[in-house]
């Protein structure tokens, strides 16, 4: 009886959190476009605007008929992202944990890539098609200087795991304290990441139609709407729980359920910064061709993240100041 | 890797308007192009052929929308050429007035479209609301925003209101102001410096040949305007300069000509050039009549005859031949439109050898406005 | 084809209520399809741009029929363009909404007499809302939209009901004026 | 050489057209529809590079197509309008389009809209029109009025009402 009341509980809270993470997603993208008006010195939507389309999205139907295969694509790609999401620290909370999970979490991060990559090849549309591909390669080019990043703390924090990572980083200080240069082009590779321009290449309007997007319609739509909520909060929550300790001030063994409550909220106001800096990026850029975006990450971030590397090498194996 | 096709438009963001084209793909590289035209198709010549003399006025500023002024210009102008009518002088420094004004908005809708193309969404909104200001003094001018059916042959409709000249000079000085900030986060921006220059390239010994008029011809390196090959209106008295590739004043020179950065940093030379113009003209406009004295225009009876009128619109040359034979309406009026070749046969040639992602900044740049094609 | 959108969860929330909010989501969130069909569109930069801002009502520009809800048809039709309108048409997702703009698809307008352009758009596809003038200015439209969305809220917009329900009929007037499908 | 020079070497008699507006001089002159190519190609040479447009005009009442062709110098500061004329019931021309590449559109849009055939080009064809049947357009026997009320005013209202909810 315990054990069911018990899985039931874990559900419930496991629905809430994830509910949470999309609604946050979907606040932020509210935000993004009322500030984006802002900067175009127009009113802008209700920052509750992404909710009433999402709704409607939903409550739509999608006549479009391809395969099963396209079918499945948007499931696959919300999966993928709650997936993440559900290893991702968020102040502190965590559903999934486990021994060197930040190498695992860059392989789900490419699950809702492969989604997209489903869809479009079902599709058979050729905006679809040229999408995936600048997606695929754009992938390519922002993981390099981020892969280094990863390398760097790993050395510099001598683990492979989220928790401990976020341990170390709330008894000592943050790691961007200590490794700015990384914390730099991992903000850089982050842009890339979450498809904001200059890199918004995969999707660019003018160019192939919005990309991987132009077959979808409908609940379809909606469903990769909730993703791309989604992975807004997967996107920067990874770069504060790398960078600025997850948000959390106050350990819970400590305070227990309070220090959940304001790590949450901590967390949030992080994320909300990292998300700001990304939008007001966004708004003064044109977008890169894929073979320039692909040029200028394996240059300037990928050097920028060399020399974090070196930073922490020298730190921690020849200064052995590691934590 | 087997090539595909891809189809640009009708319904596509990255058209300018509607019409399409078909491009055949390699991979990221056009190999071949063709554009279809027809989808704005209204029969603009039969029509005219229908309708009297004065009628024509109010149906021609709908074959450019984004400058219909030029049309009404051009229309008159050919007309007064058959008639032998020499207009006042007032009629002709408000004529290069609005086309001046119409120039700028123009512009300005140019410029925007070409940076939605790149992706820079900022600017589009900035600048597309600015040129709302032009709108209202045109609102005011002629009582419409869009087609002004304000001049027509003999002269122009009405006189100025009452402090337009004024309220002009404020427009001209707030835009002016707001030239650095289009500088700042679109001429002087990086990514437009890696993205525009020599890219979608005329050959430049190829360009007069090829067709290529207007702000195009003159990112090639020539220095040739209608205004002042062919000069009517007040343009003999008014002085300006004619921005060309490589004399781009404060502007880096990148490229090598030809390319949608030249293209684009013309059209914003050519802005600055329309402000001094306008307040030229803001000083030096006379008095007297707005219009002659006109027949009644039920019974205009034009001489038969051949005329062609030219005159420099946004996008190029753009002339009207109009053909009488002597009736109450035009035997033929044959419209020669600036993007029927931009866009037709300059795209076709240019596009091959193209990256997809170039594709639509290049038609954006060369400015080519679909209904001057098909009329 | 469904003919209407089905009720996922019938036990929880009765039918009338959800049409109702449905209704009342698609109202506030009408995406438009990008589509310059004829020199109405000049007029809509400035509607979405910062002066007039339509997306204040959550109406933004969608670069394809699939994600769109709503057709804008700018001024006057040529037969071309029908075609393609009712392309696009059929490929937008229920409930779909059309909006004729200007005098021409009204009436023809200016080109009465044009050998080339369709003189009633409502014979060849249902039309929710009509906007006269030539052309109409910023501020119609956005008359129109707000006109629109009460229309919608009131389940008087149902245009897309009827081309589902004289299917037949609408299209034998389409197959009146072109002659071919396959393109 | 500017274009009165030419059409005096050329013994071409040409007229000028009236102009008010614009400043440049507008010649029109009647040639041989077998010299053209040769004329204007000599123009070419001489600085008339800019080629304006083709037109065409169909004169019912004589029985004949006039094409336009219309060059423009830029070293001269000149307008030269080439006319020929060709039987109205079967207008036949060889393309130009080698001479400057816009030609092939002008032609295309003529061919569709008057019905002008010109050998070697092999682009005419459909161009602005779709599945036209009719007349081609432009010519002057076509009823434009006429036509739009028989194809578009006889098609029968679609009957409105619709369903309520």
């Amino acid at each position: 009886m315990t054990d069911w009341a018990n899985i039931l509980i874990n559900a419930g809270l496991t629905a809430l959190y994830l509910f949470l993470a999309i609604c946050v997603g979907l606040l932020f993208m509210g935000i993004a476009r009322k500030v984006t008006a802002r900067i175009h010195n127009r009113v802008g939507p209700p920052i509750y605007q992404n909710f009433l389309d999402v709704g409607k999205l939903l409550a739509k139907k999608s006549n479009i008929k391809h395969n099963w295969i396209f079918d499945f694509a948007p499931l696959f790609a919300l999966a993928g992202v709650l997936l993440a999401l559900a290893y991702l620290p968020m102040g502190g909370y965590r559903l999934l944990s486990g021994d060197g999970d930040l190498i695992l979490l860059l392989y789900i991060l490419v699950i809702p890539a492969l989604g997209f990559a489903l869809g479009a090849g079902a599709s058979a549309n050729p905006n679809a098609g040229v999408g995936v591909m600048r997606a695929l390669t754009l992938m390519l080019s922002y993981e390099m200087p981020f892969l280094l990043v990863l390398l760097s703390l790993m050395i510099y924090y001598n683990t492979a795991s989220l928790t401990t990572l976020l341990e170390k980083q709330m008894h000592s200080v943050w790691a961007i304290d200590v490794l700015p240069i990384s914390a730099l082009a991992a903000d850089i590779a982050l842009q890339g990441m979450m498809m904001e321009k200059p890199f918004d290449i995969p999707i660019a309007p003018h160019e192939i139609a919005s990309g991987p997007l132009v077959e979808f319609g409908g609940n379809y739509l909606g469903m990769l709407m909730l993703y791309s909520a989604g992975s807004i909060v997967v996107e920067t929550s990874l770069f504060v729980d790398l960078f600025l300790g997850g948000g959390i001030v106050l350990n819970p063994a400590v305070y227990g359920i309070l220090a959940y409550v304001v790590n949450y909220i901590v967390w949030f106001a992080l994320i909300f910064v990292v998300w700001m800096i990304a939008i007001f990026i966004n708004a003064v850029f044109p977008r890169f061709r894929i073979e320039q975006a692909f040029k200028f990450y394996w240059k300037w971030p990928t050097l920028i993240a060399a020399l974090g590397l070196a930073q922490a090498y020298i730190m921690s194996v020849i200064l052995g100041v590691s934590v | 890797m087997k090539e595909f096709e891809l189809f640009v438009g009708p319904q596509h963001v990255g058209v300018t308007g509607n019409m399409m084209y078909h491009l055949w793909v390699d991979g990221d590289t056009v190999v071949k192009a063709e554009t279809h035209v027809g989808y704005l198709h209204r029969g603009f010549e039969k029509l005219m052929e229908r309708r009297s003399w004065l009628m024509n006025v109010a149906l021609i500023p709908r074959i450019c929308v984004p400058e219909p002024d030029v049309n009404e210009a051009v229309y008159a102008m050919a007309v007064e050429s058959l008639m032998d009518w020499e207009i006042p002088e007032r009629a002709k420094y408000i004529r290069a007035m609005v086309l001046e004004l119409a120039r700028l908005s123009a512009h300005l809708l140019a410029i925007s479209g070409y940076a939605g193309t790149i992706g820079l969404y900022t600017i589009p909104q900035w600048l597309i609301g600015d040129r709302d200001y032009i709108l209202d003094l045109f609102e005011q001018l002629t009582g419409a925003r869009v087609y002004h059916i304000y001049i027509f042959p003999g002269g122009v409709r009405w006189d100025l209101p009452n402090g337009f000249l004024r309220k002009l000079e404020k427009v001209l000085n707030y835009l002016e102001s707001r030239f650095k900030l289009y500088d700042d986060l679109l001429f002087q921006n990086k990514i437009f410096f890696d993205r525009a220059p020599d890219v979608g390239v005329i050959p430049k010994e190829k360009a007069i040949e090829w067709g290529v008029t207007g702000p195009n011809l003159r990112a090639c390196g020539y220095a040739y305007d209608v205004r002042k090959v062919d000069p009517y209106a007040a343009y003999p008295d008014l002085d300006f300069e004619i921005p060309h590739y490589p004399k781009f004043g404060d502007f880096e020179v990148l490229g090598h000509g030809c390319d949608c950065y030249s293209r684009m940093v013309v059209r914003r030379l050519e802005m600055e050039q329309s402000i001094r113009i306008l307040r030229q003209i803001i000083k030096k406009i006379p008095d007297g009549p707005h219009t002659l004295k006109l027949p009644n225009p039920l019974a205009w009876k034009v001489p038969a005859g051949y005329a062609y009128a030219r005159v420099e619109s946004s996008k190029g040359e753009y002339g009207y031949l109009v053909i009488s034979d002597g009736g109450k309406m035009p035997y033929r009026v044959h419209v020669r439109g600036p993007s029927y070749t931009h866009g037709i046969n300059v795209i076709e040639k240019i596009a091959p050898g193209l990256n997809i992602a170039d594709f639509a900044q290049t038609a954006f740049s060369l400015d080519v406005c679909p209904p001057d094609i098909e009329r | 084809m469904t003919p209407e959108n089905p009720n996922p969860l019938p036990s929880i929330i009765p039918e009338k209520d959800w049409k109702k909010i449905q209704r009342m989501l698609s109202k506030r969130s009408l995406w438009m399809v990008h589509f310059c069909t004829g020199c109405g569109a000049m007029e809509m930069p400035p509607t979405m741009t910062s002066r007039y801002d339509m997306e204040r009502f959550g109406i933004i520009p969608m670069a394809t029929p699939r994600q769109a809800d709503l057709l804008l048809v700018t001024g006057y039709v040529a037969v071309k363009t029908l075609k393609r309108i009712v392309r696009v048409y059929e490929q937008m997702q229920d409930p779909k909404y059309v909006i004729a703009f200007g005098s021409c698809p009204i009436n023809g307008g200016i080109y009465w007499d044009s050998y080339n352009t369709i003189k009633r758009l409502d014979k060849y596809i249902p039309v929710d809302m009509y906007i006269a003038g030539c052309m109409p200015r910023p501020e119609a439209i956005m008359d129109a939209f707000l006109k629109l969305m009460k229309d919608i809220d009131e389940g008087r917009a149902d245009g897309w009901l009827r081309y589902k329900k004289y299917y037949e009929k609408y299209k034998a007037n389409q197959r009146r004026v072109f002659k071919r499908w396959d393109e | 050489m500017n274009a009165v020079g030419i059409f005096k070497e050329l013994g071409i008699e040409y007229e000028e057209m009236k102009v008010k507006g614009n400043k440049d001089p507008r010649y029109r002159a009647k040639v041989d529809p077998e010299k053209l190519e040769d004329i204007i190609l000599k123009f070419k040479n001489n600085g008339f590079r800019h080629f304006v447009a083709l037109s065409c005009v169909d004169w019912i009442k004589e029985g004949n197509m006039e094409l336009i062709y219309h060059l423009f110098s830029y070293d001269n500061l000149e307008d030269v309008f080439l006319s020929i004329y060709l039987p109205r019931d079967q207008p036949k021309y060889k393309s130009l389009r080698h001479l400057f590449p816009q030609i092939e559109t002008y032609e295309r849009e003529i061919h569709e809209m008057f019905g002008v055939e010109f050998e070697g080009n092999d682009r005419l064809g459909e161009f602005i029109l779709e599945d036209w049947e009719d007349m081609p357009p432009m010519r002057k026997d076509f009823d434009t009025e006429k036509y739009a009320k028989e194809k578009y005013g006889s098609v029968p209202l679609v009957e409105e009402g619709g369903e309520k909810e």
